[in-house]
């Protein structure tokens, strides 16, 4: 098993006749994921890649039986996108944009909630269950099987450290990229009680950064619910008060969201914290 | 994206939250001229910078006279506030403050919704008064699909509020911000201090707005008022290229995919006993003309003595990306040590291309970051 | 409340939604000018009525000349359709319709929400549609949190348009008519037939609007296109009296309280024989001045030649009611007889307080409808 | 037992300080409603008939355990009141105000669907559970105990329903007043349900009217779903079409809408209708 996406994933592409939306359909389907259909108003009919292309994904959900939706039109479009989503039927939401008004994000998010529908993202890269089911930008090859879950903030991050799991041998059942802005769908808590539940997942890898409190209660919900091992890594250490580290949520403000604080919070909870990403496998094998 | 206190209060203005009257000025004699026609004997002196804390730098001043305005004003203009130079002063009305609240409207994580914050303890920083008395603090979340009902505004009001007479100010003045921070897509709308008067009104004293800079493409009133400082121009310069970059004050320079990567390497650097210039992802993809822009915003910094470029190669290969930087560093004529790591899909194949190069190519994480931390205290002894 | 065609195309004009150009003209003349200034060979001329079905009543007619516009016009101005007389008519410019289509937004009882309703049997009565073929209808509910996103509209387009130029063009449109819709309080926005023409363009050639008239307090706009006919004023004239009225031709006036006993009451007239005048709900209360009001609306009826008075007794005592209706009747003089029907709370007390006066006081309903009719049945010998 | 009221409710009085809210709070608890609340904003902490008024209905869940609240404040602010008390805690409201714009209880009554609270009105006279609570402005001493539930679109039509009800012997379970407005909360499928589940109520009497097709639905309903007897009635048999006969929603669009179509389709599902008010005990009794 894993969770949130496996070989039933029938997966439908908003914006495939784009060039990012285009060139990851194509990893995608190349990985192995059922890429049932795109969409792009007024395209309907047409095929990119092999691929049927809707005018809607309603239409994608009705004709291809598509159950998740992974979105790459540009930010001003992204709103209605997830939007239009969560209306057709699909039950899981995966959003790689970035730079997406976070007011955007608020609407969009609560019209999911609304409709009983899971949102991923924005400005994520996707998720992976290795072997059966890549959604997103990650690159496939680089991920195992197994049955550790990683949860992370980051892109390229969460590729050095599964990097290094890999090549110690531990494989992962899914690994997920939440997102680097201040608002995005599922956060750690839904997800650290998806792999608590999930058969196939023996533990978990949080790879966290600074700027807001979501590590700090993810340390709480793991102290409370989380029977399964845990170890974690947060970046930003060095980062300075009141910059951006790139990610719009990476940011330390008026002295709160800082790395030690999280931490503290995770050594308060007895979840090891890794000092670099490369002590990650020792510190799961250690548990 | 920050504004100043009197570009907040015009906002303010334009939906019809009260503000204590006040003017801009840039001089001395505005100054005076803005304190006679003020009509007001007490007026405060307010320096306008993008940062907080100018109370205590000696940044606001009250005065009783036209000599008060001049003595105030001379000191004020031209200060330096947390290396914010002052340039324009807001010359106010002073108003008979009966008592002080603390409101705002903010995004917030958790919730996943605009929040408002209300307290009773105004005039006071509020960080501080959520670290120490958090039961002070009333926090409301805004369900985006509905916005703040005249129900909701008048809940709130009431719980700030003992009269009546304030509630019904406080009700259309709560409905407003919020409208005001959803239209203009701000991350932070904020009154503090919110007064009561001695005369009873409700007033908005100070006034500071953030934006998000995500939708600065459609607001464009407000990019309009984007006065960039120093380092955030250098930052906006990167933007413009498609790098997040943030100055620091090492000597390592980093070039890396991703930022919480870029974060993990500053962090390295540290750990490891160095000290990071710079926080710089230059994104994906593996085209030249970046790694040389790149290039050029590291060694622009003439504390530079190391470059680090740490690649994880995703989709984009690691033997695309050996090429690209070969390709890159044809064009560039510099004689700082430049150590390269390069993991992921065709590490090896990438590494191999790096052979006999002049750079310096290391294969996990720690190489690299010992390797640029010993280059980089050799470098300057 | 119902307005014009041109008055309800004025809003689309507002709110960007595409018209065919036209002029409203009360005269002869100022059609012949209108053709003129319209630099259109082919017009169209429409009698402006507040009831359907001008078209097979010879109140549309298409003219290519200065002539034929001069014969229509003179034949469409001063027309009767349904009793309707044709004071203006609108000349419009032709169009070259390509595809007639229905569009519209209407409240729904059972989703309790705005329903977009479309249809490509455009130009047809819908209801008639509905009833043959309701397979062609496509119904929206508008969730009223949402509204329309970009999303739906799209998704509602591609059901109607198969051409993406159109599609695109519908879009805007169908967002706007939902605005102008909740921003007005309509109770019906029709656009029918909305048109593609030979040249892709999207227009709405007929347009038709009603209104909320519990929202008309805040629509002044709407409110001020209000042009009563001769049944609706004495029936507003009813409502500024706190009742409900509506006239009908039988003979028997009925005074009752309740708009559902009141047309129970008229239900049995007619079941026992009898002919109602009027559907009139005088309300809650038993304030003899209200009484007398009604009395003298009742009675400027010349066909009426019996009242009956119906109340139920709830709150407002029978007794308090008897009391009110022997205060009234001292300020009426009439010689229609008048049948009173209490029951209720203290209606025995109600009926004492009735005997021994001119009133035909009766137990039941059966027992005073009866009396009624047979009362009225005997004056007309 | 009854439906929806009973001695538990604790009722909180929207509009209390005004002279309808006032005239039949006084009322409700001289029948013996639990009117533990009124709110009036800026009169909070003062009395009216003894009963306490708050600023806010959440302040009389708050601390006066209100469950129920009725609302008698002038029809501009209704939406507003509705929307209140749906956000308050309580989990009934009953809006007596006439002349509400439709389009504020189109929004005002999804809010209280999103918060999962029911809505009765407006433009209704309420509901009673004969012997232990009466919200809104019947008149209680017509009623009386018993097991027929009520449903009706009118107010002293209903009285009047009830009345013959009374004089047979036929007490009432609940009688509820759905209002004559084209939208409104709680109608016939919904209450219908709750009677059939009801183990007080025996029987139940329908009382419609022209327009809008709800009698014809709840006619096919009682076929599909209700086992108990059933007797209608329906008002507008001369109502002409296309005019408003006092309620907005008793009106005939179209042709459709009519008593006759209402009759036709109450006689193929099977229920009695009435002809005149007074037959309806004895059309309960034959079944």
């Amino acid at each position: 098993m894993s969770i949130l996406i496996n070989k039933d994933t029938r997966l439908v592409v908003q914006g495939i006749t784009g060039r990012d939306g285009g060139f990851h359909a194509a990893k995608m389907a190349e990985y192995g994921t059922n890429v049932v259909a795109g969409t792009s108003p007024g395209k309907g009919g047409q095929h990119a890649l092999g691929i049927p292309v809707f005018n809607s994904v309603a239409d994608a959900v009705t004709k291809e039986g598509a159950n998740t939706s992974v979105i790459f039109v540009p930010a001003p479009f992204v709103k209605d996108a997830i939007m239009e989503a969560a209306d057709s039927g699909v039950s899981l939401i995966i959003c790689i944009t970035e730079g997406v008004p976070t007011l955007d994000v608020v609407e969009a998010k609560r019209y999911a909630d609304l409709k009983g529908v899971s949102l991923i993202g924005p400005n994520c890269p996707g998720l992976i269950s290795p072997g059966k089911s890549l959604v997103g930008i990650m690159p496939g090859n680089i991920f195992k099987e197994g049955r550790t879950g990683v949860i992370s903030r980051s892109g390229t991050l969460t590729y050095e450290v599964v990097y290094n799991l890999t090549l110690s041998g531990i494989g992962q059942s899914t690994a997920i990229g939440v997102g680097g802005d201040p608002v995005v769908g599922l956060y750690y808590l839904e997800l650290l009680k998806m792999f608590e539940n999930d058969p196939e997942t023996d533990s978990i890898v949080l790879i966290g950064e600074i700027g807001g409190d979501a590590e700090e209660q993810a340390a709480q919900y793991i102290k409370d619910h989380i029977t399964k091992p845990v170890a974690a890594f947060i970046a930003g250490v060095t980062a300075p008060a009141g910059k951006r580290m790139g990610h719009a949520g990476a940011i330390i403000s008026s002295g709160t969201g800082t790395a030690k604080e999280k931490t503290d919070a995770f050594a308060k909870a007895g979840v090891p914290v890794a000092s670099e990403p490369a002590q990650i496998p020792d510190l799961l094998r250690a548990q | 994206m920050k504004i100043h206190e009197y570009q907040a209060k015009d906002f303010f203005t334009q939906y019809s939250i009260p503000v204590a009257e006040g003017i801009v000025c840039r001089d001395v004699d505005s100054c005076l001229e803005t304190y006679k026609n003020l009509f007001s004997e007490v007026v405060v002196i307010k320096a306008q910078v993008h940062t907080g804390g100018r109370g205590k730098a000696g940044g606001v001043k009250i005065a009783k006279s036209p000599q008060e305005v001049r003595q105030h004003a001379e000191a004020i203009l031209g200060m330096d506030i947390k290396g914010f130079k002052v340039d324009r002063v807001m010359v106010a009305q002073g108003v008979n403050i009966a008592s002080e609240y603390y409101l705002s409207f903010v995004i917030d994580r958790n919730s996943r919704s605009v929040v408002l914050i209300m307290s009773r303890e105004g005039g006071m920083d509020i960080e501080e008064v959520a670290a120490t008395a958090p039961e002070k603090i009333i926090k409301i979340a805004i369900d985006p699909l509905i916005g703040i009902p005249e129900f909701l505004a008048r809940k709130a009001a009431f719980m700030l509020f003992d009269s009546f007479d304030v509630v019904k100010q406080a009700v259309p003045l709560i409905q407003n911000l919020y409208k005001l921070f959803t239209e203009t897509d701000a991350s932070l709308a904020e009154i503090n201090p919110l007064v009561v008067t001695k005369e009873g009104k409700l007033i908005a004293i100070d006034g500071k707005m953030n934006f998000d800079d995500n939708a600065l493409y459609r607001q464009p009133e407000v990019e309009a008022l984007f006065e960039p400082d120093e380092e955030e121009k250098r930052e906006q310069d990167a933007k413009s290229k498609g790098f997040s970059y943030v100055h620091l004050k090492g000597k390592i320079g980093c070039m890396v995919n991703g930022a919480g990567l870029a974060m993990a390497t500053m962090d390295m650097i540290k750990l490891y006993g160095g000290e990071p210039a710079n926080f710089l992802d230059i994104g994906g993809s593996s085209n030249p003309n970046k790694v040389i822009e790149a290039m050029k915003l590291l060694t622009s910094d003439p504390e530079v003595n190391v470059v680090l470029i740490n690649i994880f190669g995703g989709i984009t290969r690691c033997d695309d990306v050996a090429r690209g930087l070969i390709e890159a560093f044809k064009y560039l004529k510099t004689d700082i040590p430049v150590v390269i790591r390069l993991t992921g899909t065709n590490e090896a194949e990438g590494r191999e291309l790096l052979k006999g190069t002049s750079f310096h190519s290391a294969q996990t994480m720690s190489m690299a970051i010992s390797k640029s931390v010993e280059l980089s205290k050799s470098r300057i002894k």
